[in-house]
């Protein structure tokens, strides 16, 4: 690799402006902890690199109210030591504490795992069962998409080369309604998910599926919704035999996405378990808070 | 006896300068206007090849580029001379060291290996032991692919069988594994103050580094020295030769200090690997669960060289029997060429491999005759004078029933066999 | 569903390169300025200890604490051949040459110490501490420094060479006394199968290993906590994924070895029963500790699962495709024409 | 080249770098603090860590130009007047020692575990240093190292 120039900045003005002048010859660096290793192996070859790690705005996590704000730059280790993950937003601090190694929870951010886009990134199954939307900048202003959609529709949605991804938003879940999360590695650090699956759940008094929201990684091109899944236990009471049936579906939705795939065999009895384990957290947790 | 030393505790004597950093590896040496080293390694893993390094001679920062035709003796290896210091004619493996690129940094070395031109004329490969055996399979060298056959014949085998009450027999399989030292290989050559090739390098056995260095720059071993610095790690892969030659060999042409640092990709490729081995093992006993008879085939694939395949397949053919006492043993222990990455020592040296196989075998056996894995152990182990399957005596300190009674003392394996009743 | 099992494995493993294959270690001792004396041996330290398990041999011998001993061991141009480290016979070999050369010295130290001090034998003389002196009248005594100032820095000197007795086996037969000595061990694992994801997790392990006697328990120890952890990585992680000759796991992201999340504290259990050829009974133990660790997991996955697993390395897929089939996983027929020649 | 300003080890300096180079090869090749080592090159093993601002990183990870403005601590700067580091001198006490490549990366690590949490579980020592690959120890003895630190921490509190 061969780098021109390289920026550390100190406003997103000052990176979108780069963005502009540079587009695909430059590239974006806040942790490093992806692209400094594509750069080593010449996966990319850019000109000009610009460095976000200074910014202070794109490093908090904010508390608005209805909503949480956390800036593209926030490292997963800020946020598996903030306390607003503790309770029922506990899935995003598992998933985040699950992410390599200290070293790398202490340099990698939560924008890179977004925009890196890996189909095992850990913190984008609990951020779209959360309805995340993220923001985008340029020159020509702020978008917003949701995350779900960026993934699933990169032509319309994905990120442009003169765009900064600056924030992700989401709205606080209330006390009824928790996200929880299962990885499954091959050992149990530095390990790149094989499996992981999120969940975001909210159940009546009787124990019925209010409201569900079931997002996978590593079981696609992308992290993505588990459709099949959540329409099938709405409305149902979650017990053991519902719980079989909706393996059998995310089985079924694996089994016409993955067709032919070698890994596919595993990964669909493994499945079981990270979506037992994660249902069952979830309802573990609200067990407690009706207690 | 009453010791003063021996038994106690003592501090490590490398200890204080591990833990301040101050130890210093390979790559942690820096010579005043060294040259750096890269070295070029073929893509394919069975071919004939071209080499054109003219393009790459012409980069402005490149010094030399070394091939096959700058070695004095270009053969060399721990046991057959069948490795080449830079192939001439023939790639045997990904990975074969082709030519030795050295510039003024590393960057312009990384530029020239791009640079050189590589024809391969591609030769069928193979792949798999069992394949390699057969006479019509393609030949790694010259020699044929079955490269050593050890064979024990003790007792009569099938009056063996004949008197068990319980057969078992399974065919094992275990997998070529990397050594993954933590330190890459690394080196840096100078001329002494007495004008001796000098290498500093990280490796198991210095004497033989500089006997082959030697050989191959066709000098002799006064000529050479070798320090070694601190080896991070070894566990058999630093045994070979690596880049001790190709640094002799610049260090010897150019006269100024060369230095070589291997990424963990180029580690990975540059050392020998664990056999990987198939075992198939037919084992008898009585009815009490004595041991009768053991029948094995060993094939462990040694990869493109020999390395110390011989030695390695003989040490697994003494140990398949397991630390047990056998009447009635065969054993056919084979090691075989393919195009596969070169297999050598690695901790344990082939006897890392056997237990997958016999004891299994034993918990078979246990389970068919209805006893616990403990007891058919405890009636077959070796103690103090039992006879091997080579007819060695274990005359002395043999505490192997000390060992398990150690072991068990705290597991409770017996406890299962009492529920189950 | 969760299952637990307990498994055993049991070895031996005979050191050095064996075969009749001369195996030599030699070692060279000579006495420096600062009355310190130099061990010079061929031995590499590659972390396993062994500079410091045969400077305790050494330091044994001579009666002298480890400080007053230079142990010089990198430069091919400063000291003799003592083999390669491998085959766990560093202990056992060099540690015997050592153990000669100290006696040829404290020999030679008597010898020159009888005319220095005017003595008509070298009845009596001891060596202890840095001085030689007479054991019944202690006024007749001489220090190590007093000598070499006398006699010049390195010229007091003496060698010591061991070589392994090992006999070469029949070609046909394979009889033969191919290795000595040699070292046993026991393991014993309890681990829990994760039957839906075919994860392995080690929960208590016992692991008792004969060292004929420790020079350095502690670093027996460390010894067998790495082995226990290479054995690990062999029997459950470590891939290279070969394709047609080529490593396609090149790299740490992908060869996947244990890490201290992986790990557990084991059990360890040092059995010292001296080998009487060997340096105060020590055998060399770096790979023993390797061995006996593989198959007493592969054993406790049957003990847990009730399906064998044949082939390396247990990976999540292979476990769980042996208990769905409830087959053994990779019993291959070995269809050998090769061998029927 | 770039212009940047750091500290390591308590020394400021004021250096021009090349934009290629890593964090890592500025404290080796340019500092000659060659305690950090690098065994991957991507973040992996971790025989690179470095504190930085407080927080422990692979220094193979971190462009040199990134460490603008930053403090980094490296292992060569624990030892102080002579007097060993209480992790250090622990990490000799029990043995956690053996080919010693991990090692400073792994006291690293330690150090800053123990920074952040002063009496932390076995279980919580081994998530700790979970980013630092070792292949002889077989780790057990460095996670004595670690309770055996937090002894001698407290002590030299007191």
């Amino acid at each position: 690799m061969v780098l021109e120039g390289v920026y550390k900045v100190r406003s997103i003005d000052e990176v979108v402006e780069l963005l502009e002048k540079y587009r695909e010859n430059a590239k974006i660096i806040a942790g490093g902890t992806d692209i400094v290793i594509a750069l080593r192996n010449e996966k990319i070859t850019p000109k000009v690199l610009i460095d976000i790690s200074s910014i202070d705005e794109l490093k908090s996590i904010k508390d608005e109210g209805e909503f949480i704000k956390i800036g593209a730059g926030v490292t997963f280790t800020k946020i598996v030591e903030s306390s607003l993950f503790q309770k029922n937003l506990w899935g995003l601090y598992k998933a985040c504490r699950l992410v390599g190694s200290p070293q790398i929870r202490n340099k990698g951010t939560i924008g890179g795992n977004i925009a890196n886009g890996s189909p095992a990134a850990d913190s984008i199954p609990p951020l779209i069962c959360l309805g995340s939307t993220i923001t985008l900048a340029s020159k020509n202003g702020k978008r917003k998409v949701l995350l779900e959609e960026y993934y699933k529709d990169k032509a319309n949605y994905g990120m442009k080369e003169d765009e900064l991804l600056v924030s992700i938003d989401f709205k606080k879940p209330t006390e009824n309604r928790v996200l929880s999360f299962a990885k499954l590695g091959l050992r149990k650090a530095l390990a790149i998910s094989r499996i992981s699956i999120a969940t975001f759940l909210e159940l009546d008094k009787k124990g019925q599926v209010t409201t569900i929201r079931v997002a996978s990684g590593s079981l696609g091109k992308y992290p993505m919704r588990e459709l099949e899944v959540e329409e099938f236990l709405c409305g149902r009471k979650l017990n053991e035999r519902t719980i079989d049936e909706a393996i059998k579906v995310v089985q079924q939705s694996m089994d016409e996405r993955l067709k032919g795939r070698s890994t596919l065999p595993y990964k669909r009895v493994a499945v079981e378990s990270m979506l037992r384990e994660s249902i069952g957290d979830g309802i573990k947790f609200l067990d407690g808070v009706r207690a | 006896m009453r010791l003063d030393v021996v038994g106690k505790n003592l501090i490590r004597v490398d200890a204080y300068s591990k833990v301040t950093g101050k130890a210093l590896y390979p790559q942690d040496i820096y010579i005043d206007g060294m040259a750096y080293g890269k070295t070029l390694r073929s893509e394919k893993p069975h071919a004939y090849i071209k080499v054109d390094t003219r393009e790459a001679e012409k980069l402005e920062g490149i010094i030399k580029i070394f091939t096959y035709k700058d070695v004095p003796k270009n053969s060399h290896g721990v046991v057959f001379k069948d490795h080449e210091v830079f192939c001439e004619k023939k790639v045997r493996r990904i990975g074969d060291p082709i030519a030795f690129v050295v510039g003024e940094s590393e960057r312009v070395c990384e530029l020239a290996l791009k640079k050189i031109v590589v024809h391969y004329d591609e030769l069928e490969g193979v792949f798999d032991p069992l394949l390699a055996m057969d006479e019509n399979s393609p030949k790694v060298h010259e020699s044929g692919n079955i490269m050593y056959h050890y064979k024990i014949r003790k007792g009569n085998i099938k009056e063996g069988f004949k008197n068990s009450h319980a057969i078992v027999e399974n065919t094992y399989k275990t997998h070529m594994v990397d050594h993954a030292f933590l330190q890459p290989e690394a080196g840096v050559s100078f001329i002494d103050d007495k004008g001796r090739i000098t290498i500093m390098v990280a490796t198991q056995y210095p004497h033989y580094d500089r006997e082959e260095v030697a050989a191959n720059l066709n000098l002799p071993q006064d000529q050479i020295r070798i320090i070694n610095t601190n080896v991070g790690g070894a566990f058999g892969g630093r045994e070979d030769i690596s880049l001790q030659t190709h640094l002799a060999l610049a260090v010897y042409t150019l006269k100024i200090p060369v230095k070589v640092i291997y990424s963990r990709e180029e580690s990975f490729i540059a050392h020998s690997k664990r056999h990987s081995m198939i075992m198939k093992c037919k084992t008898g006993a009585d009815k009490d669960g004595k041991l009768l008879a053991m029948k094995a085939v060993i094939i462990g694939d040694t990869g493109a060289y020999a390395s110390w395949g011989t030695n390695v397949l003989r040490k697994a053919g003494v140990h398949i029997t397991g630390p047990y006492y056998i009447p009635n043993v065969v054993v056919d222990s084979y090691a075989v060429y393919t195009n596969n990455p070169f297999a050598g020592a690695m901790r344990g040296f082939g006897v890392t491999q056997v237990p997958i196989a016999h004891e299994q075998q034993m918990d078979i056996l246990a389970e068919e005759l209805g006893m616990d894995p403990v007891s058919i152990r405890m009636i077959n182990m070796f103690g103090k004078g039992s006879v091997t399957a080579t007819g060695q005596v274990l005359t002395e300190s043999v505490p192997l029933e000390e060992c398990l009674e150690k072991v068990v003392e705290g597991m409770d394996f017996y406890h299962r066999e009492e529920e189950a009743k | 569903m969760k299952k637990r099992g307990k498994g055993i494995g049991i070895s031996f493993y005979g050191t050095g390169y064996g075969n009749g294959f001369p195996d030599v270690s030699k070692a060279k001792l000579r006495l420096h300025d600062n009355g310190k004396i130099g061990i010079y041996v061929g031995a590499t330290e590659v972390g396993q200890g062994a500079k410091t398990a045969l400077l305790q041999i050494g330091a044994e011998i001579l009666n002298l604490s480890t400080e007053n001993l230079l142990f010089i061991s990198e430069d091919t141009s400063l000291m003799p051949d003592s083999g390669t480290a491998a085959a766990s016979r560093q202990t056992y070999n060099t540690g015997n040459a050592i153990k000669i050369a100290c006696e040829n010295f404290k020999d030679k130290l008597i010898e020159i110490s009888k005319e220095e001090l005017g003595l008509n034998s070298t009845h009596g003389l001891m060596v202890e501490k840095g001085e030689i002196y007479l054991e019944f009248f202690l006024q007749k005594r001489i220090s190590f420094k007093e000598l070499v100032n006398k006699y010049g820095d390195g010229t007091i000197e003496a060698e010591g060479e061991f070589i392994a007795q090992t006999v070469e086996m029949d070609p046909e037969t394979g009889q033969g006394a191919p290795y000595w000595p040699y070292t046993f061990n026991a393991c014993g694992v309890e681990l829990e199968v994760d039957t839906l994801t075919g994860r392995v997790e080690i929960l208590n392990v016992r692991f008792a290993q004969d060292v004929g006697r420790a020079v350095n328990p502690r670093l027996v120890e460390g010894q067998m906590d790495g082995g226990f952890a290479m054995a690990l990585g062999y029997a459950l992680f470590e891939d290279l994924n070969l394709v047609k000759g080529q490593i396609k796991s090149n790299k740490f992201s992908r060869y996947l070895i244990p890490t201290a999340m992986d790990m557990i504290d084991v059990e360890k259990i040092l059995i010292e029963d001296p080998e009487p050829t060997a340096p105060y009974g020590a055998k060399g133990i770096g790979e023993p500790v390797m061995i006996p660790v593989a198959p007493a997991i592969l054993n406790a996955i049957y003990d847990a699962t009730g399906v064998r697993i044949l082939e390396l390395p247990v990976t999540p897929e292979r476990l769980r495709k042996a208990m769905d089939t409830k087959k053994n996983e990779g019993n291959f027929n070995m269809e050998l024409n090769a061998l029927k020649r | 080249m770039k212009d940047i300003k750091l500290n390591v080890n308590g020394k400021d300096y004021t250096l021009n770098v090349d934009e290629n180079i890593k964090l890592l090869g500025l404290l080796r090749d340019e500092l000659g603090l060659t305690g950090a080592k690098e065994g991957c090159g991507e973040g992996e093993c971790g025989a690179c860590t470095v504190i930085m601002d407080g927080e422990t990183v692979n220094s193979c990870l971190v462009m040199a130009f990134q460490a603008d403005g930053s403090n980094i601590l490296t292992i060569e700067g624990l030892e102080q007047n002579g007097e060993l580091h209480p992790i250090q001198q622990a990490f000799i006490d029990v043995g956690a020692v053996q080919c010693g490549y991990c090692t400073p990366g792994m006291i690293m690590s330690v150090k800053a575990l123990l920074d952040k949490n002063t009496n932390p579980t076995r279980e919580e020592i081994r998530e700790g240093i979970s980013g630092n690959l070792c292949r002889c120890t077989g780790y057990n003895k460095i996670v004595d190292a670690a309770e055996l630190s937090i002894k001698y921490l407290e002590e030299g509190r007191r």
